[in-house]
């Protein structure tokens, strides 16, 4: 599969769009167990991505360096808890897609080992803490040992969504340990964690980037 | 949700352009970032810096507690969200005079992110030496023995006024960093909530209860409590409150303790003086003496009803720092 | 209607047992009326004393301008509700120092009776002599040309500043009445209310709005305004208002005001702050200088969601008493 | 009709009781057009009343004494607009009964003579500004007129009541003048002024208390 610089942005694009269809789920979410802002915190992150792409990474080549704005503009625009994670997964993303205009699928899934230790470096959240992590480590585990039995991303990636996916629906049944939810302890019972939602709907809006790519 | 706001995506901003055109003898924004405030006034040459921040929705705090005696610079965020890297880091870079500059923050998961990450590019980039105070009042938010999980609620007003009084007084870097940690440390608070508040953004409620319902031990930020309870008398209240917040916290009879009961947004004055009332009634049964009393909104959650109790524990120390004055827009001693 | 109160009969006396606690520093209670509160330092012989009050569910007015720079003592009604002329009376005796006593009050049907009682029952008693200062600020409450039959609100905070400062500064009595009543000659209110207030003993809101309504020029105790309106942005509300004050005192370009956005109660210091801004904007626009600003809860009505705002304008003589250093419990100005 | 301590006690019982009984009616009608605690503001005086009528007025004969002391007792407990207004009635009023035990007629009609001139002269109020004025004024007109025609008190203060009631009524179709609702022009038509409404309470329990006399 070819990736190249447009898919990247493409990739980025949709995720804006599907953070701005879940915005109001998103806060819902996070107003059962935390304080109610992590849609509108998504859609402010992404908003401002959405003005990057429309002007100064229209014509930018270099997928380090998108990776890079995105990362930085996103972490400027929030703050937040959700600001240095994905900031940080994006930020060492980066680092594998230094001066690349084209991306292989071994790029690819070191893009992905990277966002996701980076996520799990900057927050020390551990699995069935009721984080994002939840979504994002099964994912990886999935991608990386798909990955290297098949060499198929496509359907790697595929797998490694729904790996997400159910990690994700774990946290329903998950005690919050870590971020504002943790302070409720039994409560949280019940509840999908915020975070692990959007890391889901991030992973989803790739798939579909890389699926679209592959299939045309 | 009626709100007077114009766009909800500009309230930020809004707010922090009106805020400076009201105080302009006593706050500025930095050129480099419109969320980055510093004191009007030139701060001494040597002097430790002292930075504030953090989610806006809390005001007067935090960008209300800038000035003369209390911190020299604020960093703001969205509502209820961390401020990012950049705007801590423009603070610190204006309010460093050479003495480095300490951070008072509450214990959140963006927050400590967020200005860990101000504070190592502050070292990287321009060597600043930046000392890290994180609050952690909220006994609600944990139990005791993991109380470094604890939140910054209310109590951070006492610890920036630590800070501050010490940095005002010429104090070593080193030294401000102790005597706020021991501020923190000898802090403690505990709230009710009775309606909540809602996002601009969302216009929706951050928790819901039934008309006789309270939540108890809530957070700061609309984030559900311990425990709903059925409501209660203000008397009743403050006993719940003052009571857990003794047991985590022990003060022996002639001790002296300074007591803040703060309003969450809606409550009126008049219910803060009935709860403090009743606080003052449980400690002085108690022989514990209170140096200095704050009742008012020191620390909200935009309009939430309800209102939280604090105690900080004080020594000599502490005591003088208390009685220092400060000037700033939105709390004045003398 | 959710309160943090115990039973509704005891509201006020419980408010002001926990104020007086909270503050001893500044207020004591008289042992002949516990409704009558004095500053808690000793005034000076021959200063003429300034004598405020009105109903409670006001706070932090009257009560919290008790201090150096504003009032020498406060009576203090039911809610909503004139003080009877007791409580007034004894206040009264308290603070005359030989020089006379100023009454600022609010042009209210039964705050006129009750302070006109006290008035006539301290010189024929006592033979104090008293200066009367009726405040009429808001411009909503009746039309210029019967400006004498029109309300106090929120500008009763800058003529109590006036009268406070002049007596500390030594002015006689006839000055203290003169700059005060100039004082309020050139102060002018409108507010817009969102959300209603209940008393705690009927629990039922003082008006009724819908979702998307406003009521304009409403009153300081939940009073019916003008009109009602479909709610506006912030912008266009301040508009409105400054607009409005400005329509009914031209201020020259040049001229000087302070600016007083004052909250209602439950609205958040974010929307006033917003408020503020544009009000900033408008005056500026006009060339009018603003010599000072002051933005927060001054004088409520219970919870009441809203806003209002005030100007004053300054001559040399004003600018000198609004500049006045103040310390109360409720505001301090170095 | 002999009227003595005992009946004007037993009045002033009577008071207490049906302002009880309409606390929260009275609430409603100032809410309306004005601050709302009308009905507060009456049961709160008329409390404090009842408690010198268990104490200190319990073995009181002079009927001077026993009108100061409601007087002085509702003023120093409400304040308000009502507080002087009605104090200032019943200061007045006690001088007509100085260190007198048993009433007579004459003295009775001079009695409410002197309380609703001492309202007026108090609130500076006109026939028409829609205050307690518009109940009172016509109610002593007619007792006043029909006494004077018939010297039979049972009679004409019934159709004073009447009257009063009359005038009540009237201030629905009143724009207001005089206290807080005065500010709110048109819109305070059509609605019945609080305080007419617990002048007239106050005549009615009056009569009520006269006519039980008279009948016994
Ligand atoms: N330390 C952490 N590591 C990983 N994810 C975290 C951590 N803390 C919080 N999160 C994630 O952040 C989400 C909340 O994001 P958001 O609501 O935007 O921030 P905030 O809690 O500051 O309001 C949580 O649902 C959780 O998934
Ligand atoms: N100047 C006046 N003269 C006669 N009655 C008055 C006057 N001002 C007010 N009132 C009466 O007082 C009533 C309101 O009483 P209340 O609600 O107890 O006082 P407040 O208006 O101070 O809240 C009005 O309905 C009106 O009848
Ligand atoms: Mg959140
Ligand atoms: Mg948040
Ligand atoms: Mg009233
Ligand atoms: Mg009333």
């Amino acid at each position: 599969m070819k990736f190249t610089a447009e898919d990247l942005k493409t990739f980025l694009k949709n995720v804006v769009d599907v953070m701005e269809e879940n915005k109001d789920y998103l806060s819902e979410l996070d107003r059962k167990i935390g304080d109610g802002d992590h849609g509108v915190t998504m859609s402010i992150g992404w908003q401002a991505i959405n003005e990057k792409l429309k002007e100064e990474l229209k014509t930018e080549k270099d997928c380090g360096k998108i990776c890079i704005i995105a990362g930085r503009t996103f972490l400027s625009a929030v703050g937040s808890s959700v600001g240095p994670l994905y900031a940080t997964g994006f930020l060492r993303g980066a680092k594998v897609f230094h001066g690349k205009s084209d991306l292989t699928d071994e790029e690819l899934v070191d893009f992905w080992v990277a966002f996701i230790e980076g996520v799990k470096d900057r927050g020390k959240a551990e699995l069935g803490d009721k984080t994002m992590v939840d979504t994002l480590q099964p994912a990886l585990e999935s991608l990386k040992s798909q990955f290297n039995q098949t060499r198929d991303f496509v359907a790697a990636f595929s797998k490694a969504v729904s790996a997400g996916e159910k990690g994700m629906m774990s946290t329903k049944d998950l005690l919050s340990k870590r971020g504002r939810s943790s302070r409720l302890g039994e409560r949280s019972l019940g509840n999908q964690d915020p975070g692990a939602t959007s890391a889901f709907l991030i992973l989803s809006a790739f798939f579909t980037t890389v699926n679209s790519v592959h299939t045309v | 949700m009626k709100k007077l706001i114009n766009n909800p995506d500009n309230v930020v901003d809004e707010m922090i352009e009106g805020y400076v055109k009201a105080y302009p003898q006593y706050v500025k924004r930095l050129s480099d970032n419109k969320r980055s405030l510093v004191t009007a006034k030139e701060t001494r040459e040597g002097k430790v810096g002292v930075l504030i921040g953090g989610g806006s929705g809390h005001e007067p705090a935090f960008m209300g507690y800038v000035g003369d005696g209390m911190a020299d610079g604020v960093a703001v965020g969205n509502i209820f969200a961390s401020p990012p890297p950049d705007p801590i880091l423009e603070v610190t870079r204006a309010i460093d005079k050479g003495a480095g500059v300490v951070y008072v923050y509450g214990n959140y998961a963006g927050d400590v992110m967020n200005f860990g990450m101000a504070a190592e590019l502050a070292d990287l980039e321009y060597g600043t030496k930046v000392g890290m105070v994180l609050v952690t009042d909220d006994i609600a938010s944990a139990p005791k023995k993991e109380s470094e999980k604890r939140r910054g609620i209310a109590g951070e007003f006492f610890v920036t006024k630590a800070a501050g009084a010490a940095a005002e007084k010429g104090y070593s870097l080193e030294d401000v960093v102790r005597v706020a940690k021991k501020a923190n440390h000898l802090t403690r608070t505990m709230g009710v909530g009775l309606t909540p508040c809602s996002l601009p953004q969302t216009g929706k409620p951050s928790f819901e209860l039934e008309d006789n319902e309270m939540e108890i031990g809530l957070g700061h930020h609309g984030e559900p409590g311990m425990e709903k309870g059925e409501l209660q008398p203000a008397d009743q209240v403050a006993e719940r409150l003052v009571n857990e917040i003794l047991a985590d916290m022990p003060v022996e009879n002639g001790e002296k303790v300074a007591v803040l009961v703060n309003g969450l947004g809606s409550t009126t004055r008049m219910e803060l003086y009935i709860m403090f009332r009743r606080v003052e009634q449980i400690l002085s049964e108690k022989g514990i003496e209170i140096h200095r009393s704050y009742v008012g909104d020191y620390s909200t959650s935009l309009e939430m009803g309800g209102c939280s109790v604090t105690l900080i524990k004080l020594d000599n120390e502490l005591i003088e720092l208390v009685n220092h004055p400060a000037d700033c827009p939105m709390y004045v001693q003398k």
